[in-house]
């Protein structure tokens, strides 16, 4: 029963992305709000993969995007057509020169890498908690950055990788993202996530449960990576262009503070969160440039330029001051009447 | 001193405390007991203001208190013995004690005040200067107990003080509750001691699931069937 | 041997300015439990007043300063603070992310990419020479203004009841209001405060770090990250500890910076992986201790269960 | 000594948790000096002592919350002094917290249910079990609660369900029943007795109520600024002169056996 | 009738996705107000054959560079032109250049807006910069030029674009003759030139090579004289403007190479008239380096293409033309690219000195030979 009603819960999420991505697809969007959905389906990804450890294990993490940034420099780097590569990075090992590979092979490649970079990583990390451990995957993030910015053997160096093709179409972006808050949702109703969620209310009464901490942190921390390198090979193929600065503090600070809005304590608040925060975006951007009739007409002018940078940050701290847990308030998606009904037969028994 | 009439106060939806009324007269102690869930810290929690009633109104002294804040409560004269101790572990012992001083009107006399809870509790005086989260359980309950006394107020409430005690604490932690109602103390103590509480309060109040349901005297204490329907309900 | 001193007096500057700085964040961080991210726009508002008055008498300008800074403190802590107050500490360090980030859209939208110049006391900027050695005027005055801010909060957060009672908001608001403790308002005061170190932070950084002459959106806002980075190795739960790891951080930049080649390659052989080296550094010494590499003994105890 | 509860099989030294001359200083302070403690399964000790007596830390350092300076402690023969707490836990060795610990955002059930999880039990499984804690603690009530809301009360009862749920060995209790109402006690006395009767757990007891311990104890060991101060049956220890003068008072030597209407 | 008319003389619509509120826009803004004056010009002259030139123009503020180059698509855009640096511009670029259009940059500084970095479509992106290694030989040979001989090298790692001018530098000058006597590195913004300031404040050189713009300026200029060094220092374009000098003490003896003065004392009425015009629409503000300058360029060149492709505004043809051209005259000077570098060599630059505050022309430099790293 409960079991039933439970998995209930994905439906939500899973729903709001297949009808962003048919949306999407239909011929009322434009190609450039196509892009946007395939943005915002692709900052769903990162932001659940996000989830998967800081919205499980309480911890938080600045790291994540290294991860993310790994997948993307896999699956960026090898699918450069091996004839262009001489000319746009000549400096790369020659293994890495020599071979290019297919679209799904990069993304798998890209989840390895993430899934192994953040399980390498979190062997020691995970033993940390609380402040030193955000710092502590900021510093990754640092190191992660300043590396893929630099070294011209592993990649473009400070230049922007270009010529990446761009396989992250509607069907993609959708198939990823919805794939990504499976495998969070499943991983979450596990026996291993349901430990991890208790570890994360309180550490003493979960070790007396005889919880391991440590191990639990770190499969969610891989999981975590895995997921995130793979939606950063669905960001790489989305950009077609890549440049390490994409994947840094912008990014991190923009898919915490999307999981943040939504909920940091549910799947469904990462996922709302996300599209939340991209569709403000999109809406902005086009209301700056004169796309939405509505906005021209009401100020008789486009809005202003920057209105954009201002607006987003302005509605994120809005809603972190007004419902610090964020849009879903940290619940899963409940279908609405069901949840009606279910809570005022709670309270009549209560 | 204190009256409490027709509270009532809703966690979400569901009413923790209905219809209640209750009155402490200035010098006495009164008792609160009943089952877990009763409603009993609720309605404590309702006096000081750190809780919102839905409905009802407190007097401190004639005048309506409801409404204001737990700060301004204490103030008036309002201190608590909360449940569970909320000590402050990352502050020493001394400091801790010293925050209990933040209601007075006057800080005359602080320091006498002081040197009373150190002599009640030697062990908070022996470890004044340590962090207070390394105290033991029944040392930090001692310390909590010393934070609200040292603030003299008139009106002390207690959620039971008696929690993690040993036995010859309990004595000296009661013995005090006595001397100061002679001070002209007003004293209202939540317990699950039920039998010493009936005991020492000039009345008690048997509370179950938001409401009152009956009132016992000192008399009661021996009475073991009126004990069991205090809990249980009359059968 | 001139040079290693020099070195290492340009680390010791540089550690000095990222002290001051961590004593405003790790008051910040004391008095609110809340890491304030949003600390550095805070300072960069105060740097804006003082560039857009640079053609007004000195002291005037620095008024103005101070004004701005305190204002934007306030409204800070009246509109975003204080409803978050019993939020997670994530949603409050995101939220001050999120504050940050709307701080430097709008003076970036207001004031444009390019910086400004600020000038204040161009005096302290130059240097006086001691055996071949350069030492800033702004360098000694930081180190002065560090320690007195430091020693004064310490006596006002020690020493005095209105320090304990800022404590106690802000370990428990709840609890500490149920003791009397006017929580809010001591917070109030606590975050006025802290505004006044970011006040004279804004001073005294256009001098102290060359690179920040310029007043530009993102105005010590790098400085803000590392400085939040050397608080939390240092120890972020005592304002001494704090203070050394805002320290440490820059003198660790300083001697880094000073003695990596300018070119090489991999690993870190070159100042171009500056970043990786202070970070690998900050990750170790967190993994050996977490506590923070200044707190004396292990405070695990203070987790009793 | 009598153990009169324990039979004879299950005495042999391999059935036992056992605390060997383990001291734990503080800065200074001698919290434990030298205690040693046997706890054998299907008994219930108790552990008593006045404040600060040692009494949360012999049980920290036994669970692997705290490590000795020294001394040992052994499970069943193994030596396991420097295990960390989940292994023990997953040893069969379970505690209560004196100052309740939950997982405040899970439901009640939930927080059963997942220190079964912890343990290695299977979610069905670990169903059944919480059902059933619940039950016998009485707070089924409460289950779909979130556990911040509980009352005080109704949280120590969830400590132990917790504490249960890993289908413990050996089960270590820091005033469990603090907090419950007088009229309570014999449902907890009867709860004990399950546990050590028909699970066949060793329970360690730590309380000051004088009425429970003495009543649901096999034997009882007092603890006193760190040191054993006596040994022994209840009725041994009731007698002990030392003991009410340390620790039982005037007050409760009299009265403590006047407890609740059962 | 009508409607044949309008579809005939459709306008020509530049797509700008470009950046008017972040980083970039200090540079983007008076670049893109320098192409639409331009336009205008072209238009009132009864634009090309009868066509007139409109600028679409979409702010991407450095997040959005691709969704402006689709919505800038949709809105019929056959040209783009993109933001003035190549790693921000890139996701644009290849927007446009994937759908054939001719792309353009009025001021991206380096080589690679071309084939070199966007492949084979590359061949449809251009820019009108001039390229790092025309730069830096630039820099070098004035340099060598004034006798200096032993130069010290202070070279910014924040951008590809400042290191490349700093071992471009280094190649031309060392070619020349000249001796590296000090390299030091720093990065902008990380709080490490105090360090390069100290150690470069002792050494006898006849020139410091520093190519960077931004924050890493005045502490470095003023540093250095208020340490009593005042050796020659010479700065790239980026080194522009005066927003960054520092009163005290002030610039001095600080030399750099531009596409135009922007202080109203160029040789070229042209450029004094362009600096003008777009000082007016930048609501009476200077612009804040020369840098926009190229953006006359664009147009001058685009119409030139556009004529000799007769009318065609397919991005193969054009771009065919554009190759083709050598020494073309444009507003800021002669214009040449090759198949190969679709950056400009060939332009004559503006040495500029900067004494007490005070920044002047100096003297027209152009590039003998290209600098080269290997
Ligand atoms: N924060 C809360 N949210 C929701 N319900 C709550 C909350 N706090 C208490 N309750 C509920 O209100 C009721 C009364 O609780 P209260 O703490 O007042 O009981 P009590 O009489 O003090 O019990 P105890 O003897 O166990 O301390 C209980 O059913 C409890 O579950
Ligand atoms: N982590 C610690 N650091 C410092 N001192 C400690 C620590 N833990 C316990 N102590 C000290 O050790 C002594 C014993 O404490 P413990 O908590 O074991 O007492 P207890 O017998 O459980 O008392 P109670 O009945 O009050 O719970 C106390 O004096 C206490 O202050
Ligand atoms: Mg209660
Ligand atoms: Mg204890």
């Amino acid at each position: 029963m409960t079991d039933r009603r439970g998995s209930l819960e994905l439906i939500g999420p899973v729903l709001a992305l297949a009808l962003a991505g048919i949306v999407g697809s239909t011929g009322f969007v434009d190609p450039a709000l196509e892009n946007e959905f395939k943005g915002a389906l692709v900052s769903v990804a990162i932001v659940v993969a996000l989830y998967v450890f800081v919205g499980n294990s309480g911890v938080v993490s600045f790291g994540h995007v290294s991860f993310v940034a790994v997948g993307a420099f896999a699956a960026g780097v090898m699918t450069v057509p091996v004839a262009l590569k001489p000319t746009i990075t000549p400096g790369l090992f020659a293994f890495l020169g020599e071979h290019s590979v297919g679209n799904l092979a990069s993304l798998a490649l890209a989840a390895v890498l993430g899934g192994l970079f953040a399980l390498v990583v979190g062997i020691p990390l995970m033993r940390l908690s609380g402040l030193a451990a955000g710092i502590a995957t900021f510093a990754v993030l640092g190191v992660t950055y300043n590396i893929l910015n630099n070294w011209e053997k592993i990649g473009p160096g400070p230049l922007t990788l270009t010529t990446i093709p761009e396989t992250t179409g509607l069907l993609q972006a959708t198939i990823g993202a919805i794939a990504v808050v499976a495998v969070a949702f499943a991983y979450q109703r596990s026996r291993y996530g349901r430990k991890l969620r208790a570890s994360r209310e309180d550490p003493a009464a979960a070790r007396a449960a005889g919880i391991d901490i440590h191990r639990e942190r770190l499969w969610a921390f891989a999981l975590s990576g895995a997921l995130s390198g793979l939606a950063g090979g669905l960001l790489v193929h989305l950009a077609g262009t890549l440049q390490a600065r994409d994947v840094y503090l912008d990014l991190t600070f923009l898919t915490l503070a999307m999981l943040v809005v939504g909920g940091v304590g549910s799947l469904w608040g990462a996922v709302v969160g996300a599209l939340a925060v991209s569709a403000l975006d999109s809406f902005l951007l086009r209301a700056e440039s004169g796309e939405v009739g509505f906005v021209d007409d009401l100020l008789g002018k486009p809005l202003w330029g920057g209105s954009r940078l201002v607006g987003v940050a302005l509605f994120m701290a809005v809603v972190l001051v007004f419902l610090p847990q964020g849009l879903t308030r940290g619940r899963e998606f409940h279908l609405p009447r069901l949840g009606r009904r279910r809570a005022v037969a709670q309270e009549s028994s209560a | 001193m204190l009256e409490v009439s027709g509270l009532e106060v809703r966690y979400g939806t569901v009413p923790a405390v209905r219809d209640l009324d209750l009155s402490v007269g200035r010098g006495e102690i009164v008792g609160l007991i009943g089952p877990n869930g009763a409603g009993k810290s609720t309605t404590l929690h309702a006096i000081m203001g750190a809780v919102r009633p839905s409905a009802g109104d407190i007097r401190l002294a004639g005048s309506s208190i409801r409404g204001r804040a737990p700060e301004q409560v204490v103030r008036a004269g309002v201190a608590l013995v909360p449940e569970g101790r909320r000590i402050f572990t990352e502050l020493t012992v001394e400091e801790n004690l010293r925050l209990g001083l933040a209601g007075r009107r006057s800080k005359d006399g602080s320091a006498e005040a002081l040197e009373r809870v150190y002599e009640l509790f030697p062990v908070v005086h022996e470890s004044r200067s340590r962090h207070a989260g390394l105290l033991s359980g029944g040392q930090q309950q001692q310390l909590a107990i010393g934070r609200a006394l040292v603030g003299e107020p008139d009106v002390l409430l207690l959620d039971e003080p008696s929690l993690g005690l040993a036995p010859t604490v309990v004595d000296t932690v009661f013995g005090a509750l006595l001397a100061i109602r002679a001070q002209g103390v007003t004293i209202l103590l939540v317990e699950q001691r039920a039998q010493r509480t009936v005991a020492l309060a000039d009345r008690t109040y048997v509370m179950s699931n938001g409401e009152l349901r009956m009132t016992l005297g000192p008399g009661d204490a021996g009475d073991s069937r009126r004990m069991v329907e205090a809990y249980f309900g009359s059968s | 041997m001139t040079d290693d001193v020099q070195t290492l007096v340009d680390a010791v500057a540089l550690g000095s300015i990222y002290a001051l700085m961590a004593v405003g964040i790790g008051l910040v961080f004391g008095v609110l439990r809340l890491v304030n991210f949003a600390y550095g726009q805070l300072i960069m508002a105060g740097a804006y007043a003082l560039a857009l008055t640079n053609d007004q008498p000195v002291l005037l300008s620095i008024a103005l300063c101070f004004a701005v800074v305190l204002a934007l403190s306030l409204a800070l802590e009246l509109a975003a603070f204080r409803p978050l107050r019993r939020a997670s500490p994530t949603t409050m360090l995101v939220a001050t992310f999120a504050i940050s980030y709307l701080l430097q859209s709008i003076a970036l939208v207001k004031f444009g990419a390019i910086g400004k110049i600020v000038v204040v006391v161009p005096k302290l900027s130059e240097p006086v020479t001691i055996g071949g050695v350069h030492i800033r005027w702004i360098t000694i005055m930081t180190i002065i203004v560090a320690v007195l801010v430091f020693a004064a909060l310490m006596v006002l957060l020690t020493k005095t009841t209105i320090g304990l009672h800022m404590r106690a908001a802000s370990i428990d608001p709840a609890t500490a209001r149920l003791l009397g403790v006017r929580a809010n308002a001591v917070i109030t005061a606590a975050v006025l405060v802290s505004g006044v170190i970011a006040a004279i932070v804004a001073v005294i950084l256009p001098m102290a770090v060359p690179e920040r002459l310029l007043v530009g959106p993102d105005f010590a806002l790098r400085e803000t990250i590392i400085v939040l980075v050397g608080v939390v190795v240092g120890g972020i739960d005592r304002l001494l500890s704090a203070t050394l790891g805002g320290f440490t951080m820059g003198v660790a930049v300083g001697l880094l910076s000073g003695y990596l080649p300018s070119s090489g390659a991999w690993p870190f052989t070159s100042s171009v992986y500056l970043d990786s080296a202070v970070f690998m550094l900050v990750i170790i010494v967190l993994l050996i201790r977490p506590e923070g590499l200044f707190v004396r003994g292990r405070h695990a105890a203070l987790e009793r269960v | 000594m009598t153990q009169a509860a324990t039979p004879e099989h299950e005495r042999w030294p391999g059935a036992s948790l056992r605390a060997t001359a383990v001291s734990r200083s503080f800065e200074g302070i001698r919290a434990l000096d030298g205690v040693t403690l046997e706890l054998h399964r299907r008994e219930v000790v108790g552990l008593i002592g006045p404040n600060g007596a040692g009494k949360t830390t012999l049980v920290n350092v036994m669970t692997g919350f705290d490590r000795p300076t020294a001394g040992s402690v052994e499970l069943e023969g193994r030596e396991i002094t420097s295990w960390t707490p989940h292994r023990r836990g997953r040893a069969g060795l379970a505690r209560t917290f004196q100052h309740s610990h939950s997982f405040g955002s899970l439901s009640v059930r939930e927080n059963v249910e997942v220190a079964a999880l912890g343990v290695g039990a299977r979610p069905r499984e670990a169903r059944r079990r919480a059902t059933e804690l619940l039950d016998l603690l009485g707070i089924e009530r409460k289950a779909d609660a979130r556990a911040t809301t509980l009352a005080h009360g109704d949280e120590r009862k969830l400590e132990v369900a917790r504490a249960l749920a890993i289908e413990p060995r050996f089960v270590l209790m820091d005033e469990p029943a603090a907090g419950l109402p007088e009229g309570e006690i014999p449902d907890f006395v009867r709860v004990l007795r399950t546990v050590r009767d028909e699970q066949g757990a060793g329970v360690l007891l730590i309380d000051h109520n004088m009425a429970l311990v003495m009543q649901v104890c096999d034997r009882i060991h007092v603890l006193d600024q760190g040191r054993t101060l006596a040994e022994g049956s209840p009725d041994a220890v009731r007698g002990n002169l030392d003991v009410t003068a340390a620790y039982l008072g005037e007050s409760a030597a009299n009265g403590s056996t006047a407890s609740a209407p059962s | 009738g009508a409607i044949s008319r309008s579809e005939a003389k459709k306008p020509i619509i530049i797509g700008a996705a470009m950046d008017l509120t972040a980083n970039m826009a200090p540079y983007d803004t008076p670049a893109l107000y320098a192409v639409q004056l331009a336009a205008t010009k072209i238009n009132a002259q009864g634009g090309i054959g009868g066509r007139r030139l409109q600028v679409n123009v979409c702010n991407h503020q450095l997040k959005n560079q691709k969704t402006c180059a689709l919505q800038l698509i949709q809105q019929g855009a056959v040209i783009g032109m993109v933001t003035c640096d190549v790693e921000f511009a890139a996701p644009a670029v290849q927007e446009f250049i994937n759908r054939g259009m001719l792309t353009l940059a009025p001021c991206i500084g380096t080589d690679q807006m071309g084939p070199k970095r966007f492949g084979p479509q590359g061949r449809l992106a251009f820019t009108f910069g001039n390229i790092a290694q025309d730069e830096a030989a630039a820099m070098a040979e004035y340099a060598y030029g004034r006798g200096w001989r032993r130069a010290v090298i202070v070279k910014d790692n924040l951008l590809a674009y400042f290191q490349n001018v700093a071992d471009l530098f280094k190649a031309r000058f060392t070619e020349l003759g000249g001796t590296i006597v000090q390299e030091e590195g720093f990065s902008s913004f990380s709080n490490t030139i105090q360090n390069a300031i100290s150690k470069v404040a002792p050494t006898r050189a006849d020139v410091i090579a520093f190519p960077t713009a931004f924050d890493g300026l005045a502490p470095f200029v003023g540093g250095l004289r208020a340490l009593g060094n005042d050796t020659p220092i010479i700065n790239s374009w980026g080194g522009d403007g005066n927003y960054w000098w520092p009163q005290n003490p002030p610039v001095r003896n600080y030399y750099y190479v531009t596409y135009g003065s922007i202080y109203g004392d160029d040789p070229k009425s042209a450029v004094n008239r362009l600096v003008r015009e777009v000082t007016a629409i930048n609501k009476g503000e200077t612009p804040a380096t020369g840098s926009f300058i190229p953006g006359a360029d664009l147009v001058d060149a685009l119409v030139a293409a556009i004529k000799g492709a007769k009318g065609s505004t397919r991005g193969k043809v054009l771009a065919a033309q554009l190759e083709k051209f050598k020494g073309f005259q444009a507003t800021s000077g002669k214009i040449t690219y090759s198949k190969t570098v679709h950056g400009v060599t060939g332009r004559a630059y503006r040495v500029m000195v900067v004494n007490n505050n005070q920044a002047k022309f100096l003297r027209f430099w152009k590039t003998k030979k290209l600098a080269s790293t290997g």
